[in-house]
């Protein structure tokens, strides 16, 4: 159960002292870490730490009443989550976010929507521009279809899926996007060990193969601590712990707050 | 198959219906009766269907298009009971060569034969219906020159039936020098809130009421409310019925109302109609419409409908006679007291005469008004002035054709 | 499926479930013969893959199915030995059977505190009853008293998951349907659900029948296990059995030959074991 | 100044009229989240209901008009709860969890049965209600404007029944139990059932409620217009009170009735003329679609929770 | 038996992608369109061309702009009337303005004109939902309502607001007799169908369904909620707007606002609900469906009723058909709540299934 040690130095995205509350609620106070390009970083802590709202101010959603986010460089203040996913972020959700009532194939081509170009008047014809464009996509997302593995279900609606699939799903819309940053928040909920196992896999295979730099939030620990290089750990708004996953383990005030138990 | 078919559109159904009912079931009880009587016009059985319209325009056009066709020689006439549909149809019935007859109602300036070959808007248009109401108010107030400086105002339903008269109204306010004051009711009209408090900041010597259905009985309710008198409201005669009046309540007592020449009442004909149709139970009416002033106008759209198919019959024979040969026969209609009193007519409607040049027949209307009880004929006949209507309604025609391109019919060659 | 006889259902077991099927929308047979008993006092697991059908069985149970379209086609449902599969949701919640469902499903605009109350609705104004109940599960879920009067639609998922187990509580159950409990819930919280679970069932002598991912604590608590698989109940035995089989083993708890394998070494995608 | 107050006046009792119909639209909508597109139907069916019994009872078995007006709200109540049932066992019971859009066609499919019922039962003429609400006009403040201010009497009445509705029906849903359950069965079908709330009687009990506030409405409006078919359109001018003030919201159906009200009588009597008038109507529409441009969910209504 | 896929094997995505994947849908579809186009004139009475055809033919074209919006994009609008109007009477103008112009070419003039308009009714629906917005279309729908009764111009100053439509006519040939009629109308309505399915399958397409089954995440994931929401009102505007335009020059051929009310906007939504949210399809089912029951009510209720000897009058019938509508339509929604195209591809998989159950 080593950890792999990885150097990066490139950084990706860098969180400067954020700060987020929702009327009396203070989701997120002074945080600041980054993302190195190309690693697997982990968001970590107990239930209602503020991890799914950092994911959302990293992609837009949410706008920190305080502090700035970097990303490639760029210091950007107040932006709609559309312009995050235009400069190559993407993400899944905590809860599934699927297009409920269109078929898997169709919600994964939605996921290079950014891609696509071709207008309206093509698109009524559907020939020349537009279908050639389709079929270019098709064969990209029949790729993360094979990939992850979903061929059977390519024609179901998601609405039907079991929470598992959808879970899959979901990864699958969001690779598409071919995103450089991808967000992951609890991609392994709901899942068995063997579908874990798998869907750590998809993980590491998107990030070797790809070179996407990851941001992932789980509470197994035992993934967490298996598959990220770096991890933060978050505390009802505070940062109480970054590092890599050893350290964390061994971190006292991180075992009190949230694991419990060493792993 | 020896039968002629009469189509009938309706509206029992809706905002419309407590008007529309009445009115159908005259409609229906007077071709029962001829049938039961008589087995038909001369001999020949005539059949009858009826369509509800709902008073939309649409759903009329669906209807004619539905019954155009219908019976061995397609229907002798459609009588749309809207002026909406009748705007509608008029664009088809030449093509079908099916006549119009819209009594009381329709375009103004459709009397002109000559241009509308296919419309009949019998016994007075709503020009007329707007003059004789000037003409009335007149007579109230001392004279047609006593109207300078008056202000009168026209309360109508917003559709192509309630501007129907502002075109004549405009013309006579130029004329006589009152203001005209239009003041439009979106269509159903049961809420009349801010059109009455408008009323009752301009303060108008008058007001005339074009509504239909539930409009008429909510404006003269909201004129109790704002204690407009009533007595200076004057209805067109689609505003001059029982519904119109019965659920104002006290409310409705001294209202005034055109009629379509004939009262409330039962004449003579009501003793075939009690024989063959209430008595034996073939009537849809219920008893308290038998009587009506909208059922009475029933069975006239029926008497002056089969009454046209017998003259054209005269002509052509007694068999079906087809859209066409009915045309003849209304355009040739002559009525003449003693046949009116045969029919039993009498006291109903005064002598009717129909020519190329005059689709309208007769242009004879008085005023009644409502006690609280049962209506009051309280005026003599005003005859409306044609040095007023008539170049408009040429003017008008001349207009239509051309946009249509229509050459009008010379009526001076017409037999 | 060949229609088995139901046994006559024994009174010692709080559900019954003879051989259903199930239906969706009229066309996706689901489950193709489920039969599985909680006996009372018990803690029962219901273990499989994602779609094996473990969430439409205890749909099924608590007659939530209809609400999906779905539909017990054949077999029949016993509940202390009384049919129940045509009793209203409301019904069985009065009989003390309560589902928790997957998914969390907490009223979005009421508060953390309304969605509780709601637990004790069929409780209707037993006032002190309910005040307790609510200090009981607040004891139990600290974090959702320091979030009552949020509303819940904006609580993070752990909260939310926090509140739907609250919620069914307030009903002082006597059976809990428990769907993916421990989902979204962090790991010492897992444990501490669990620890609740075990002490309702031994102290307030609550069954509990149990859908769950996290075979490996399921396995712990549960007295006993199902193994479904594509609608198909494969494997089942006491927890204590089931935790030493081989194939449990190697691809429920992810134990093989050699101990528990690092989640970053599971190096190719394997042919998956299906028993069927 | 005078004429301008009277339109205020006449506008904001309008509009308190106006609540008495959308306050049936928010009930059902706040209980189950389904827009009750029947609402304006059970207005009329429960004023048919009504004058028919009373004429009946007056006319034919010559009951004293007190006795007669009992029965008739006893019946028109009854009617109600036929209503109410059978929309909940015939049509809800069968839609349980569905999207909000297929519940509010299925009310639509309502409509068109009760209007159809309700005729065919009780005929389609216009019957003229009187319950003993004074009806005549008076005239306030003559000593101060000139022609005084005209108010009606039924309005204010009409007002006072609104508001002791709306204070009732708020209290109940804030304050109880089963209010809190009604707002749970509104967000989530599924999961109310999951918790024992029975939805076969909530909707029950919605409904009738819902009806009984129709016939608190049909009894007013018909007073005031004769009981007839255009009741039913009443739902329309009920609607932009009811996106004002919000769906979820009783007391904000009788504020966005006042505002409604007030604004569309204004519009109409002092810019109507202006552009040839029978403007309120969709005055009104765009009056509400600015506050709704400024709150998506009405004035009161419950936010519109919006998450991932 | 016969319906089976098995043995039809696709090589490329675009045999995929077809819009009838299966070969017996193929064939099915083009016999369809065979019939409508060369058997349906032989033996369809005027009648049936004026009272059936032509208005399921033209509403079909409606509900399919409506269904872009409503189906597609989630956007419920109960201002579609108000939308053909504006096609219909921009169309008017046109023809009377430039009288140079075929009266077809104005009618999609009048198209594009709705879809500006539309484009201006949607911005409100960047910022309001569901049921908010749906009766903020009714803004639309009322003030388009005065509108056309009130701004004189709009009727080139008619006095009774009524106006009729120009001569039908395509180079000198005479259009107006009702096969022409038919024809013109079917022309319409499926090459825009066709264009709109091409149109819903793309990325477009994939856009309004993202938008309408959850906007935050569609957003979240690159979808610009407003390009996406306005292309969705403009598209569906056009097309209705193209089909009030038909309405009003071939159907009614003279007309009120009153044809464009708010009944039709009601009547569009019926049509797309019966028939299925979100498919080309069910807006024609759905159109045929609605436009066909009361017909077919009025027609078989006094047979039906005189069976048992009850005379029922045009009232009964109108009560009855309010009552038997009403009681279809819940009916229809408790079997399918996806409405009927659903209903027709779960009878399909279950053909498919023949004769085993499941
Ligand atoms: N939009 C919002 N409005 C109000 N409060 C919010 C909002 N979003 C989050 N919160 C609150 O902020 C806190 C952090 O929530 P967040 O969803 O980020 O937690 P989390 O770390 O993802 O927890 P979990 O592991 O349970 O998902 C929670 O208490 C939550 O209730
Ligand atoms: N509403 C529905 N309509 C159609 N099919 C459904 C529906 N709900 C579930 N299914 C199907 O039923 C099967 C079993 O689903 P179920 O939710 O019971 O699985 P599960 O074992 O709970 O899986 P998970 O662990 O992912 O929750 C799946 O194949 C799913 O596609
Ligand atoms: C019965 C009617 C013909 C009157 C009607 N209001 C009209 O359109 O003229
Ligand atoms: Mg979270
Ligand atoms: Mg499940």
């Amino acid at each position: 159960m080593t950890a792999r040690t990885r150097s990066f130095n490139e950084v990706l995205l860098s969180v400067e002292n954020i700060s987020l509350s929702f009327g009396g609620v203070k989701a997120l106070s002074d945080i600041s870490f980054d993302i190195a390009k190309g690693e697997i970083r982990a968001i970590i802590g107990p239930n209602g730490a503020g991890k799914s709202s950092m994911l959302n101010c990293i992609n837009g959603f949410y706008h920190p009443q305080e502090g700035a986010i970097t990303y490639k460089g760029v210091r950007r203040s107040q932006m709609r989550p559309h312009e995050a996913a235009e400069q190559g972020i993407a993400r899944t959700f905590q809860n599934i976010a699927l297009f409920r009532g269109m078929s898997t194939l169709d919600n994964i081509m939605t996921g290079r929507n950014l891609r696509m170009k071709t207008g309206l008047f093509w698109q009524a014809l559907h020939v020349g521009p537009a279908a050639r464009e389709e079929i270019e996509h098709r064969q990209a997302v029949e790729k993360i279809i094979d990939f992850l593995e979903i061929q059977h279900i390519r024609k179901v609606p998601v609405g039907q899926l079991p929470y598992g699939l959808q879970k899959r799903v979901e990864l699958g819309r969001a690779l598409a996007a071919q995103p450089e940053l991808l967000l992951l928040d609890e991609p392994m909920a709901g899942m068995n060990i063997e579908e874990k196992q798998d869907m750590c896999r998809f993980v590491l295979d998107v990030n070797d193969e790809f070179g996407t730099t990851i941001c992932l939030i789980e509470h197994d620990m035992g993934v967490v601590m298996d598959i990220s290089d770096r991890v933060v750990v978050l505390d009802y708004g505070k940062k109480i712990g970054d590092g890599v996953p050893d350290e964390i383990k061994n971190n006292q005030a991180v075992i009190d707050a949230y694991l419990g138990v060493s792993h | 198959q020896n039968e002629q078919f009469i189509p009938g559109l309706v509206y029992r159904t809706g905002a419309y219906a407590p008007n529309g009912i009445p009115f159908a079931d005259g409609v229906r009880d007077y071709i029962t009766m001829l049938n039961e009587r008589d087995g038909g016009i001369n001999g020949v059985k005539i059949t009858f269907e009826e369509c509800e319209t709902g008073y939309a325009t649409d759903r009329g056009v669906e209807c004619y298009e539905r019954l155009k066709g219908k019976g061995p020689t397609g229907a002798a006439y459609f009588s749309p009971l809207s002026t909406g549909i009748t705007f509608a149809l008029t664009e088809k019935a030449p093509g079908d060569k099916v006549p119009l007859i819209t009594m009381g109602y329709g375009r103004s300036e459709s009397r002109d034969g000559a241009v509308f070959e296919w419309n009949f808007p019998l016994l007075g248009t709503y020009w007329t219906a707007a003059n004789v109401a000037v003409q009335h108010i007149a007579k109230e107030i001392g004279g047609l020159d006593k109207l300078k400086g008056k202000k009168i105002a026209l309360l109508y339903h917003d559709s192509p039936y309630g501007k129907e008269p502002i075109a004549a109204l405009e013309a006579m306010s130029k004329k006589y020098g009152f203001e005209f004051l239009p003041i439009p009711v979106p269509a159903p009209g049961s809420e009349q809130k801010s059109q009455w408090l408008q009323i009752r900041q301009q303060r108008p010597d008058y007001v005339l009421l074009w509504g239909w259905g539930v409009m008429n009985s909510a404006a003269v309710t909201e004129a109790g409310n704002v204690n407009y008198p009533r007595d200076k409201m004057i209805g067109v005669w689609w505003s001059g019925a029982e519904p119109d009046v019965v659920p104002a309540g006290d409310k409705g007592a001294g209202y005034k109302a055109l009629m379509l020449q004939h009262p409330a009442g039962k004449s003579a004909v009501y003793a075939d109609l009690e024989k063959y149709v209430i008595g034996p139970g073939k009537s849809l009416a219920k008893p308290d419409e038998i009587g009506s002033v909208l059922y009475n106008r029933g069975l006239i759209n029926s008497m002056l409908g089969t009454e046209s198919i017998r003259t054209a019959m005269a002509k052509f024979g007694n068999k079906p006679m087809t859209g066409e040969q009915v045309r003849w026969g209304i355009e040739h209609l002559d009525l003449t007291a003693d046949r009116i009193k045969q029919l039993g007519f009498e006291g109903m409607i005064g002598p009717i005469k129909v020519s190329c040049s005059d689709h309208e027949g007769t242009r004879l209307s008085r005023v009644h008004q409502w006690d609280g009880k049962k209506w009051n004929v309280i005026s003599d006949w005003y005859t409306a002035d044609d040095s007023i209507l008539a170049p408009m309604v040429k003017e008008t025609a001349a207009k239509y054709a051309t946009e249509k391109k229509i050459t009008p019919r010379d009526c001076s060659k017409e037999s | 499926m060949s229609v088995t006889t139901p046994a006559p259902a024994a009174a010692a077991n709080v559900i019954d479930v003879a051989s259903i099927e199930v239906i969706y929308n009229h066309v996706i047979l689901v489950l193709k013969g489920v039969s599985l008993t909680v006996p009372e006092g018990s803690i029962v697991a219901l273990l499989g893959a994602n779609g094996a059908g473990k969430s439409t069985t205890l749909k099924s149970i608590s007659n939530l199915l209809l609400a999906e379209r779905g539909e017990v086609t054949k077999g029949q449902i016993h509940c202390r030995g009384e049919r129940v599969d045509g009793l209203s949701p409301n019904d069985l919640v009065k009989r003390g059977v309560i589902q928790v469902m997957e998914g969390r499903h907490c009223f979005g605009h009421l508060t953390v505190e309304e969605n509780l109350l709601t637990g004790a609705f069929i409780h209707g104004g037993k006032r002190r009853q309910i005040a307790d109940d609510l200090e009981k599960v607040y004891h139990y879920f600290p974090r959702l008293k320091v979030r009552r009067a949020s509303q819940a639609g904006y609580t993070s998922g752990g909260e939310q998951q926090m509140t739907a187990i609250g919620r069914a509580l307030m009903s002082r159950p006597n059976t809990i349907l428990l769907d993916e409990p421990s989902m979204g819930l962090a790991p010492q919280l897992v444990e501490e659900i669990f620890e609740i679970v075990k002490n309702l069932n031994e102290q307030e002598k609550v069954s509990i029948l149990l859908a769950e991912q996290n075979t490996n604590v399921a396995l712990r608590y549960a007295h006993y296990g199902y193994i479904l698989e594509n609608g198909r109940v494969v494997l089942d035995g006491d927890a204590a059995s089931l935790r030493e089989n081989e194939d449990v083993k190697e691809f429920y708890l992810g134990i093989g030959g050699e101990g528990r394998r690092s989640f970053r070494d599971v190096k190719h995608y394997r042919r998956r074991k299906r028993w069927l | 100044m005078g004429f301008f107050l009277e339109v205020l006046i006449g506008g904001l009792l309008a509009g308190v009229l106006y609540s008495l119909v959308a306050l049936g639209f928010v009930l059902i909508f706040k209980a189950s989240g389904v827009f009750n597109f029947a609402q304006g139907a059970m207005v009329l069916t429960a004023a048919l209901a009504l004058v028919r019994t009373l004429d009946i009872a007056q006319k034919e078995w010559h009951w004293p008009f007190w006795l007669a007006l009992v029965a008739g709200f006893l019946f028109a109540a009854f009617v109600m709860a036929i209503i109410a049932w059978a929309s909940e066992r015939l049509v809800l019971r069968k839609l349980v969890n569905q999207e909000g859009i297929i519940l509010f066609m299925a009310t639509i499919g309502m409509t068109f049965f009760i209007e159809g019922l309700a005729q065919t039962v009780f005929g389609a003429d216009v019957y003229p209600l009187n319950i003993g609400l004074p009806k005549e006009p008076i005239f306030i403040l003559e000593s101060v404007f000139d022609g005084g201010i005209l108010v009606n009497e039924l309005d204010i009445w009409a007002a006072v029944i609104a508001g002791l509705l709306v204070a009732g029906l708020a209290l109940f849903f804030q304050r109880t139990r089963i209010g809190r359950a009604l707002r749970a069965v509104a967000d989530d079908h599924a999961a109310a059932q999951s918790v024992g709330i029975p939805l076969n009687q909530i909707w029950f009990i919605v409904w009738l409620v819902a009806g009984l506030v129709a016939l608190a409405a049909g009894a007013v409006w018909g007073s005031k217009l004769g009981v007839q078919f255009s009741l039913t359109l009443l739902a329309l001018k009920a609607l932009p009170v009811l996106i004002l003030g919000g769906f979820t919201s009783v007391p904000g159906a009788i504020i966005g009735g006042l505002i409604i009200g007030a604004g569309e009588k204004l519009a109409e009597v002092f810019l109507g003329p202006m552009m040839g008038g029978g403007i309120e109507i969709w005055f009104a529409y765009v009056l509400a679609l600015l506050f709704l441009l400024v709150r998506p969910q009405g004035l009161f209504g419950e936010r519109i929770i919006e998450r991932v | 038996m016969f319906y089976r896929e098995a043995g039809q094997f696709k090589v490329s995505y675009a045999a995929d992608q077809a819009v009838f994947p299966i070969a017996q849908d193929r064939i099915a579809m083009l016999a369809l369109l065979l019939i409508a186009f060369l058997v349906v004139p032989f033996v369809a009475s005027e009648y049936v061309y004026r009272a059936v055809l032509i208005p399921v033919v033209i509403l079909s074209l409606a509900a399919i702009g409506l269904n872009v919006l409503m189906g597609y994009c989630g956007q419920v609008s109960l201002g579609s009337g108000a939308f053909m109007a504006v096609g219909a009477y921009a169309a008017y103008n046109f023809a009377i303005r430039l009288p140079f112009l075929n009266p077809f070419v104005c009618i999609l003039l009048g198209g594009f004109v709705a879809a500006g308009v539309g484009i201006a009714f949607g911005v409100p629906s960047l910022r309001i939902k569901g049921f908010y917005l749906a009766c903020a279309t009714l803004a639309a729908q009322f003030f388009a309502d005065w509108a056309f009764l009130r701004i004189k111009w709009f009727t080139n100053y008619t006095p009774s607001g009524s106006i009729n439509a120009p001569p039908l006519e395509i180079l000198g040939v005479d259009l107006s007799s009702p096969t022409a009629n038919y024809i013109v109308c079917l022309v319409f309505t499926v090459v825009l169908a066709i264009a709109t399915k091409n149109i819903v399958r793309g990325h477009i397409g994939r856009q309004w369904m993202a938008i309408r089954d959850m906007d935050i995440a569609a957003e979240i994931i690159g979808v610009q909620p407003m390009y996406a929401k306005l292309t969705a009102f403009a598209v569906s505007s056009f097309l209705i707007g193209v089909a009030g335009g038909l309405w009003a020059f071939v159907y009614l051929g003279s007309w009120e606002p009153a044809a464009f009310s708010i009944d039709r906007s009601f009547q569009l939504m019926f049509m797309i609900i019966i028939g299925g949210l979100g498919s080309i399809l069910g807006s024609v089912l759905g159109a045929a469906f609605i436009v066909l029951l009361p017909i077919f009510l009025n027609q078989a209720l006094p047979p039906f009723g005189a069976l048992f000897g009850w005379r029922i009058s045009t009232a009964t019938v109108s009560h009855f058909e309010a009552m038997i509508f009403g009681a279809l339509i819940i009916f229809f929604l408790i079997v399918e709540p996806h409405g009927l195209a659903r209903l027709w591809s779960v009878a399909k998989e279950k053909l498919r299934l023949w004769p085993f159950p499941h």
